[in-house]
């Protein structure tokens, strides 16, 4: 069985007691797109600007455990700035690292299973948590919410 | 009916299945057990009785709830029995194999979910004449309340769909609700051409395949059906367990049924958000140990080997419908299609004038088990113009020797029955 | 809170209990597992699992079908469990106890049956701020359906229900449906007091009492309620079992609600005849193995005693509130009322600020099996102003040690969490 | 366990071969009153001709295992001629003889534990039904009938 170092490592603990880009952000310009956690409790708020298919700017804003925290600390820094599709392409490769064991229940399986050749950075801090699979639900919910968000504010502009 | 008369080809090592069974190892009035009423529910195999055991002994707690170790377990060990139950019925999607109490939850479930976001007063629903009550009442609860109207497919002399007016009957149809195999005639539909026929009538099919499931190859993706419900208890698994097996388009689309934890996303005060499939439609506490042990008797199902039992079956039915009508001749009525290909092994007897009741009395006073009844079809009764009939179901286990045994007690009713007392 | 400090005066042996449990002698992380969810599923003793196992092995057969030997036995086993659910609860007859999956069916079974048929716009049901989801849902179902009025009862700050203007909320109801006890501030609400005053109000009452009936005495005549609805797995039964009781009249007056097997009298092609009680709510096969071991549960908890299980519970309730409080200080909330003659077993709590799916992270390492999580209660974690706790549940097979652990739980994973890295 | 003897006693035998006031009154004058027996298919008509507080005439037609058609020819020849006072008298004690295992789900079991002192002459041949629980619901299918005729028809006048 994993110890629980291999869940919490330094650098989460560390985004989960200093989030980064923590706050709401002014709607409109930004766009903010919401995710639950039905198995926690954990809700999480991302707000996006996107301008000229770029993130100019993303908060989060909510609660939840540290590994979902932590997750959404990352993710702000990894895609701050980065164009629309360069942020689909993280997302992808955050979830592709989070599914190793294709524990995602929904939709079909086929395809996604090599990990696009992203690098992750901070974020690799957080492979561990597929050995807690339980914990999974918590690293991808901000993830999640951002996709959905992203997809959202498209349609909308 | 053309295989050699006195060899068969018993695909199944039976005596080795039999051995699996703790059951049939009993002894009724100092006779084993011949049990031959697995339409109404199978026996267990060892296998899955360990199964269960395991379960509440190593893992057991609720699912999807719990960040520990044994909550891990029982969450992850439901979800692979989800897949487990995919791959058996060849569902594209695990997210579409929603667990329910029985196959009659899962029938209501559509009755309730779909049938009241979209049908009204005009609309119009085929069932055929050989449904059981479960395949019925919920569609009549329907058309109670909402005005619906009702259609009986015929069927032809030797009890199969009469298919002569389908696509007539099927005009205006909004859903085509029909069994896979009959659990009193044993006759097989032909699902995918009633499929297509609903399709092409802009209807949508449900196949209560309760029957079929567990006796049979099933696939949901060359079937082409919309929803498919069957049941654990028929298939070598526990009590309290059915499955509903729906298009991801459909269930998306309709609203949730039953109503509590496990299906929302968020609830608050002004009202909830209904969860992704499957859970949507699960709520409360899903019957945990039930559905894994569903799995386990898939896995004991395909280590057999489907084509392997349905052949099995084919034989074994040829060989009653033979020896019976040989010995028994026009003292026996045996309902449904002659043609083994064309049906299980569900053998409704009516004998002489023996009432059905009173026949499988004096075949359970020999330890042989047969069910009495109307078989939960009454309207089908009807029609074949009997209150009731002794019905004899084969599964895996049973072998020749359970026919001939079912055969002398035939005699010993007639017997007893027709012996002037004066 | 006012026993002497150090000598409990525990009524059960614990020891012997838990040598009854197979699971509780489970090792995690070469740790004994210490179960302290039983708020979400108890634990199964070896009693209740043999029932399960001898029911497979000896007399499993459909019930109420078969003249034969075994479905006889099976029927009056499962008809034997009625009676002992009726027995247990204190029920006028056991006709009035229907069997569904869980907990939530029942609920569901009244709003879709008895609340469909009784309730339309301008109509009120009044619940309370303290309700899991499956005693909210079913009535926002409802409510959106029909146009009903869903009232909120209020909590005082220690998590008791405030009747201040109970007479007031009630005015114009037509239900009162309320837990008997919290599942996650371990309240337990003045059932007959409720009831009273639902009934001097004209109003019906419904009782979750999932989580009462597992843990104290429980008498339906006394409480003079309406509807009461509970859940097999919690209290030492099976999954895919759960009970609700109801008045005959009551019963007798409803529609059914899902429909096939069993549920029917008669069944022609124009319309059906429902069955007599209870059968007309137990459409299909039902979860028989299941029933019979909740009978065979019941039989369990009346060896002990259900007043023994009160007295354990509330003797180590006040070790935990006290012993908590003593070393943890301000670092522990726990929630809830103080006075342990008002509450159940059940300790929501939030430590320092480590979020409660990190506590039972950390616990779990230690194999102490803690619930983290909202408990299927926003409304009521909003109203507490937390997204989560973390919710540790005590039962008979708990004791002392369990909540030492625990206790050092805590501790452990306040160093952790404010460890600081650099 | 319980053998055939038991339940086929001759005496029944011989009133299903033979069946006593078996066909249809005409209605009015006569009430029919009709009932299932959900588990096993079968299904009664009573036929009940009642007047002045007496059964005039008494029939039978329907379908039925051996059991529940002797039973119903056994109840015709004990309440025909009956004052409806005494036809109560004796479902009350044929009852009473079916539910000695109190296997008589519906309704409380408070009371009626003792038979009542009413002779039951041949029927008495049925009293090893109760060996067999799932049959006395065959056997009691006529009774419970005779007894919602004899409501129904003291309601109708
Ligand atoms: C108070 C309360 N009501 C209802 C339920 C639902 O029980 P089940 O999930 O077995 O339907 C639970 C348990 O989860 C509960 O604690
Ligand atoms: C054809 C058919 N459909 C539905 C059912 C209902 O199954 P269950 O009683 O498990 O819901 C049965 C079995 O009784 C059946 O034979």
């Amino acid at each position: 069985m994993a110890g629980l170092e291999d869940l919490y490592r330094e650098i989460i603990l560390d985004h989960y007691r200093n989030p980064r880009n923590r706050g709401e952000l002014e709607t409109p310009p930004a766009h903010m797109a919401e995710g639950f956690n039905p198995l926690c409790g954990d809700e999480i708020q991302v707000f996006l600007h996107v301008d000229d298919d770029t993130i100019r700017d993303v908060s989060i804003s909510g609660q939840g455990c540290s590994i979902s925290q932590s997750s959404a600390s990352m993710m702000t820094t990894a895609v701050m700035g980065k164009t629309v599709d360069e942020a689909h392409q993280v997302i992808r490769a955050f979830k592709a690292m989070m599914s190793i064991h294709g524990d995602d229940l929904g939709g079909d399986s086929t395809g996604e299973a090599q990990e696009p050749a992203v690098g992750l950075g901070d974020l690799e801090a957080l492979r561990g948590v597929v050995k807690f699979p339980v914990r999974i639900k918590c690293a991808t919910l901000a993830w999640n919410t951002l996709d959905q968000g992203l997809n959202e504010s498209a349609s909308a502009s | 009916m053309t295989p050699p008369p006195d060899s068969i080809d018993m695909s199944l090592d039976t005596a080795a299945i039999k051995a699996d069974f703790p059951l049939l190892k009993q002894e009724v009035n100092g006779q084993p057990i011949v049990y031959l009423d697995s339409g109404a529910t199978s026996q267990k195999p060892r296998q899955v009785l360990d199964t269960l055991d395991r379960y509440y002994e190593e893992i057991n707690a609720n699912v999807h709830r719990g960040a520990y170790h044994i909550a891990e377990q029982a969450t992850s060990a439901m979800e692979d029995a989800r897949e487990a139950v995919q791959r058996f019925i060849g569902a594209p999607s695990s997210s579409e194999i929603i667990f329910t109490k029985n196959a009659t939850e899962a029938i209501n479930l559509v009755a309730y979910s779909w049938g009241r976001a979209n049908l009204t007063e005009g609309d119009a629903i085929l069932i055929t004449a050989l449904e059981h009550h479960a395949n019925i009442v919920p569609w009549q609860q329907l058309a109670a309340e909402r005005g619906v109207e009702i259609r009986w497919l015929p069927l032809t002399d030797d009890g199969r769909l009469d298919l002569t007016d389908l696509d007539q009957m099927l005009d205006g149809v909004s859903l085509f609700a029909f069994s896979a195999a009959s659990n009193v005639l044993g006759t097989l539909t032909p699902v995918r051409q009633l499929a297509d026929a609903a399709h092409g009538a802009g209807a949508l099919c449900l196949v209560d395949a309760s029957q079929a499931v567990p006796h049979m190859p099933t696939d949901v993706t060359e079937w082409d059906c919309d929803f498919m419900a069957f049941t654990g208890h028929k298939m070598c698994g526990p009590t309290g367990v059915g499955v509903l097996w729906g298009r991801t388009e459909l269930l998306d689309a309709m609203p949730p049924f039953l109503g509590g934890g496990e299906m929302i996303l968020n609830v608050t005060r002004e009202g909830f958000v209904p969860n992704e499939l499957p859970w949507k439609f699960e709520a409360g506490t899903p019957p945990i140990a039930e559905i894994i042990g569903l799995g386990s008797a898939i896995t004991y199902l395909e280590a057999i080997g489907m084509d392997a039992v349905r052949a099995h079956e084919v034989a074994l039915t040829d060989y009653a419908l033979r020896t019976l009508r040989e010995r028994h001749g026009d003292d026996l009525i045996i309902h449904g299609p002659v043609d083994t290909t064309k049906r299980g092994g569900v053998l409704s007897i009516c004998y002489r004038d023996v009432h059905p009741h009173d026949l499988s009395q004096v075949l359970d006073q020999r330890g042989i088990c047969v069910r009495a009844g109307h078989h939960c079809a009454k309207p089908l009764m009807k029609l074949l113009g009997v209150g009731a009939t002794a019905r004899a179901s084969l599964y895996i286990y049973n072998d020749e020797s359970d026919v001939d045994l079912l055969s002398d007690g035939l005699a010993e009713a007639g017997d007893f029955f027709s012996h002037q007392p004066d």
